[in-house]
């Protein structure tokens, strides 16, 4: 008797389990309004990343296209995948000094994984992440990018 | 001549009169089996269709997204876009399949689920086959779609394909009886086998009110039976996607799939139609014994909206049920069924004999 | 002549069949080589090493600095709590103590990361059970702990946000609010995945007394994490040798002794509930105060050994780094609790039926990049 | 019209999915790379046939499902007649059905209803 | 317990090994013949009862091999370090710890894999990662100029 009892009972609170479960989705079913659904390409325009999130990483440059890397390489000795190469040119100054400034700044975005202790080490703040995240391109060479700009120069004060 | 839509025997009547009025009775049967042919043809693509776009659509309204919105208004012709994509894919040839068998199980389950369709009832006279064992006709040939499962997933050379395919099998044997069970109980309730005579019983109350206890619970398993047999979710082992990849059709490509996945949409529709003829009074309206105006009111919606309308209520409880249980595994589906369902269905037709025989019925 | 009788019939066959490197319920490319009878399984043998990435040996060519990138990328799901077990070892090998106020960052961002984990955890472990939308209940959820690491680490799951001494740069000023707000938004919806799966009476058929591990098989095995907790293995790291801020709060460890699947699952959810409490004491109390210590730019752990273990979401990591002075590690061996708990699948699932090897395997909650390392 | 009926949906049904996949064999591509035809088992070549004698424990089913399907064969023409026949056909109903559910019992009892 | 203490309660109960205080735990130096049976004592002894082990690396010193576990008690919640040396760079051999814990199993299938350490009487002695072509890359003098780039 006891195991017919038994039987019952599960078959109640099996149905009862089953209906408590249906009554959430449910319920979600309808309030559509709950829905968290981006339209992503749509929303472009109005899409906004945190300030913080690391996207790639750019050198910034002022209007007058200066930049403040001074090419000393410390970028390239933290980065634990070998993403940053500095490539250094020397520059004779007005009082006939030999300076090292900034050729090239190769950043190969491919193998970058976003540790930020490039941003992070730079002693002269000189790079930054930006907020893009559309990295996808057809062609992988595209990913090698110059973070300087052509023509651009040492921002004055920065040392 | 009046035509109602109330009523479509006598369309059809007329039909068939004012053809064989103009040609040799041979030709007229042919050009009446053309034009059911047809319309059969586009009224299963349509639900096919339109059950897809709804079940993508209420399984993202469950889970909190959106679903398909980007090919045409609200992704209305999202399946449409999907199909025509299904058609230009490779139909991948399997090494060491068995060819014939391989090809073969798609007609199989297509073939049965048209069977199936053409004998339901969708409104007075608007029913292709209307056979004086209808119920017993839809239960073999509903059954008839496992065979193609089955040869599916032997076929496929594939160890997943051939469990999915061994797991269906137990199913269907199992629950086969679940299904004929609860529909004796309407027989019982009913008194006949033929589908438009037992919508026409319900003229003045469906069976499910009318039977009341025991006709509840064998709606109730017949829903959860069905549900089994067509191998939708929560007893969908047959595909069971976390733990054979996707069983019986994991070698199926392109619109040999398809030909499964529109297989499922229409059993689906099928046994929604059953139940809604066998339990909730076909065609029949809702009416209220007293109520005059509102009987009124609910005699003006023409009865094929009634059953469509039945049948889409019953089909968004199956996919309710998907949306919301885990799988079960399968010595717990076939517990289900020997250890509960087939003991309650056996009494449960016992008592609705001796309510009919008693005439507690109402 | 003696004839040897071949023996031919059904007790000799046994079909094998491949779950993984590319299956649904593997989580990631664990290959699982199952040996079948009907579909009952004999024997179960991971294959790993799909990627397998050699972690431990890179480690011997950067700096500690350079290391915490790389354990992100083991548990990526406890990405804070193993970058926090390095630093840990870093910081007591040079003997720093950190500020009081990075050690509450980094508690509140841990717990984060349990909870987020475990969201996911459930999640999936839904639909490798068949229940479709409990993934999408659980990444709804989860979603918004992403967003807060976003906000103040930059990444959402890589979040690389501890260095030695400290942290990578201060919380968002929005930090606390956030916090509290997923807070009081989870614990309106956790009811839900109770109602949804725990309740469920398919649920519960289907995971109740499957794969046991008793507490001497759980001790034996080393198991650790809820995996061990629900053996009733007290294995609490941060109950037991409290790190960061964990000395600071109450909380419950959360034990249980069926050893089962469900237990496994009603561990981590419990957990969650734990680890909202914790978050609770710590949020509004966070010191003011530098949120790094003084660090040279190249460090050098003096010549020594150093064995830290952190508990992440998935049981006890250990960090063992053996220093020779240099600012490269001699020889770094991450201990990781996945590649334990992986260990005696065979033992737990031998016996049971497709289904639940499935199960099992989700209770494990495996991150195969931990396993491979 | 009824067995014509019946003839017509299935050659609708065959030639539907006869001439879509034909269409379909013929715009769609064909790839050569012979992987691409292996059978699919998680990217690991299939070891040993997969038409191996199988045991799959649901032998006892299918006696069962055999038993108990001829039952509900006999069922359906008393549920048609019952109202007319009435009490009398009831009760040796009943008598079939106990009979049958005593085989039921049996099985269940003996445990054969739980899968191995 | 105090460190100092169970330093004292270690030291009597293996007397054959090199035992040192540590700057975090007790440390234990066996010879590769010992293992099992001070890993077994370490084990079973009811004042120390080391059942738990935590971690078993495969280390490479350069001049020779070694391994060290870290055992840990669940009653008593401290830490032992147990290290071998294996001098011999050719074809080192250790005794496996498997029948005392037999979670050491994977770990002992790892240190092979990765350091080419063979475990006497381990019950399934295969490579775990990687295939066994491969050389045995933790090991301080292993070369691969595809794969391992040094800036």
């Amino acid at each position: 008797m006891k195991s017919v009892i038994e039987y019952f009972k599960g078959i109640y609170n099996g149905i009862k389990s089953l209906l408590v479960g249906m009554s959430v989705t449910g319920g979600y079913f309808i309030k559509p309004g709950t829905t968290l659904t981006q339209q992503y390409p749509d929303n472009r325009d109005t899409l906004v990343m945190f300030e913080r999130f690391k996207g790639e990483v750019v050198m910034p440059h002022n209007e007058k296209n200066e930049h403040k890397c001074t090419g000393c390489g410390i970028c390239e000795i933290n980065c634990p995948n070998g993403t940053i190469e500095v490539i250094s040119a020397t520059e004779v100054t007005e009082e006939g000094k030999k300076k090292r400034i900034i050729d090239k700044h190769i950043y190969h975005l491919g193998m970058c994984t976003f540790c930020g202790l490039c941003v992070k080490t730079c002693p002269s703040q000189a790079l930054a992440f930006s907020q893009e995240f559309e990295h996808a391109v057809f062609d992988r060479t595209k990913l090698t990018k110059v973070l300087n700009q052509p023509g651009s120069k040492l921002m004055k004060g920065v040392e | 001549m009046e035509f109602s839509i109330y009523d479509f025997s006598s369309f059809t009547a007329w039909i068939d009169q004012s053809l064989r009025a103009s040609m040799s009775p041979g030709l007229a049967v042919a050009i009446e089996m053309l034009i059911i042919g047809v319309v059969i043809l586009i009224f299963y693509a349509i639900v096919g269709l339109f059950l897809v776009y709804a079940e993508r659509k209420v399984c993202a309204l469950m889970q909190n997204r959106l679903g398909p919105n980007r090919v045409g208004p609200g992704g209305i012709f999202q399946t449409i876009a999907d199909l025509v994509k299904l058609l230009f894919v490779e139909l991948v040839p399997i090494k060491n399949a068995d060819k014939i068998l391989f090809s073969l199980a798609p007609y199989i389950v297509i073939i049965a689920s048209f069977m199936a369709m053409g004998a339901l009832p969708f409104a007075k006279g608007l029913h292709a086959i209307d056979l004086n064992i209808g119920v017993f006709y839809l239960m073999a040939v509903s059954s008839m779609g496992v065979v193609g499962v089955l040869l599916a997933g032997w076929a496929s050379n594939n160890k997943y394909s051939l469990i999915g395919a061994m797991r269906s099998g137990a199913q269907i044997v199992s629950y086969e009886l679940s299904v004929g069970m609860s529909l004796v109980t309407i027989v019982v309730l009913a008194g006949t086998m033929q589908l438009s005579e037992i919508v026409q019983a319900q003229q003045y109350g469906w069976f499910i009110f009318r039977g009341h206890i025991p006709a509840l619970i064998a709606f109730v398993i017949f829903i959860v039976a069905s549900t089994a047999e067509t191998n939708r979710g929560p007893f969908d082992l047959a595909e069971a996607e976390s733990e054979l990849t996707a069983g019986f059709h994991t070698e199926y490509s392109g619109i040999r799939f398809a030909f499964f996945f529109l297989a499922e949409y229409i059993n689906m529709f099928i046994v929604a139609a059953i139940a809604t003829t066998v339990f909730f009074g076909g065609w029949m309206p809702f009416n209220v014994y007293g109520w005059e105006g509102f009987n009124k009111v609910m005699n003006l919606i023409p009865p094929f909206i009634w059953f469509l309308g039945k049948t889409g209520a019953l089909i968004f409880l199956i996919m309710w049920f998907k949306w919301t249980f885990p799988r079960l595994r399968i010595d717990q589906l076939l517990t289900l069924e020997w250890k509960y369902f087939l003991p309650i269905n056996i009494i449960n037709v016992l008592i609705m004999a001796l309510i009919v025989l008693l005439g507690w019925h109402w | 002549m003696e004839v040897k009788e071949k023996k031919v019939g059904l007790e000799n066959e046994e079909y094998i069949i491949n779950m993984g490197p590319q299956h649904p319920s593997t989580h990631g490319v664990l290959r699982l080589v199952v040996a079948l009878k009907g579909e009952i399984v004999q024997r179960v043998e991971p294959h790993i090493g799909y990627i397998h990435r050699g972690i431990e040996k890179m480690c011997e060519n950067l700096t500690y600095q350079q290391i915490i990138h790389l354990t992100d990328r083991m548990d990526y799901l406890s990405a804070h709590i193993n970058n926090e077990a390095v630093c840990l070892a870093v910081e007591n090998a040079l003997e720093i103590e950190v500020p009081e106020r990075v050690k509450y960052i980094r508690t509140i961002m841990s717990e984060l990361t349990r909870i987020q984990s475990h969201q996911l955890f459930w999640a999936t472990f839904g639909m490798d059970l068949g229940g479709l939308t409990c993934f999408f209940y659980g990444l709804r959820d989860r979603e918004k702990i992403l967003d807060i690491f976003e906000e103040s680490c930059g990444g959402r799951m890589i979040v690389s946000y501890n260095t030695p001494g400290g942290l990578m740069n201060d919380i968002h000023p929005n930090f606390q609010n956030r916090v509290k707000e997923f807070l009081k938004y989870f614990r309106g919806v956790i009811h839900e995945y109770d109602d949804l799966l725990t309740g469920n009476v398919i649920f519960q058929e289907r995971s109740k007394g499957m794969g046991v591990m008793t507490l001497e098989q759980a001790i034996a095995w080393g198991l650790t994490g809820p995996t061990g907790r629900a053996s009733g293995f007290s294995c609490d790291i941060r109950k037991h040798n409290p790190y960061s801020a964990y000395d600071k709060v109450t909380f419950r460890e959360i034990l249980y002794t069926e050893g089962d699947v469900f237990h496994r699952y009603l561990a981590r959810m419990e957990e969650m509930r734990e680890s909202m409490n914790i978050i609770d004491q710590l949020i509004d109390n966070i010191p003011e105060g530098p949120y790094t210590a003084k660090m040279k730019p190249v460090i050098k752990l003096p010549e020594g050994e150093y064995f830290q273990s952190v508990e992440t979401a998935r049981g006890e990591l250990g960090v063992y780094i053996v220093s020779d002075g240099n600012k490269n590690p001699f020889r770094v061996k991450f201990r990781s609790p996945n590649f334990v708990n992986l260990a005696p699948l065979n033992l737990m699932a031998s016996g049971s039926k497709i289904a639940d090897l499935v199960a099992i395997g989700g209770s494990l909650d495996l991150i195969i990049p931990d396993i491979d390392r | 019209m009824t067995n014509q009926a019946l003839i017509l949906f299935f050659l609708v049904g065959l030639i539907f999915v006869g001439v879509v996949i034909l269409f379909s064999g013929l715009v769609a591509p064909r790839s050569t790379s012979p992987q691409k035809f292996d059978p699919y088992e998680c990217g690991i070549p299939t070891k040993g046939t997969t038409w191996l004698q199988f045991n799959v424990g649901y032998y006892l089913f299918a006696i069962l499902f055999l038993i108990f399907d001829a039952e509900i064969v006999f069922l359906f023409p008393w549920a048609v007649v019952m109202k007319e026949v009435g009490m009398v056909a009831f009760i040796e109903i009943v008598v079939f059905i106990l009979i049958l559910g005593l085989g039921l019992a049996y099985a269940w009892k003996k445990h054969a209803l739980t899968w191995e | 317990m105090e460190k100092s203490q169970l330093y004292a309660a270690i030291t009597a109960i293996v007397p054959e090994a090199v035992t040192a205080e540590g700057k975090q735990f007790p440390e234990v130096t066996v010879t590769p013949g010992n293992v099992r049976s001070v890993m077994g004592r370490l084990k079973e002894e009811p004042s120390l009862s080391f059942d738990i082990l935590v971690c078993l690396t495969g280390m490479d010193y350069g001049t020779d091999l070694g391994v060290v576990y870290h055992l840990r008690s669940y009653t008593f919640n401290h830490m032992v370090v147990v290290k071998t040396r294996i001098p011999d760079r050719e074809n080192p051999a250790i005794d496996s710890v498997c029948s005392i814990f037999p979670g050491a199993e994977f770990h002992e299938r790892e240190v092979y894999d990765l350091l080419g350490i063979k475990f006497n009487d381990h019950p399934d002695l295969r490579r775990l990662f990687l295939e066994s072509t491969w050389g045995y890359p933790l090991r301080k003098d292993y070369k691969d100029d595809v794969n391992i780039v040094l800036k």
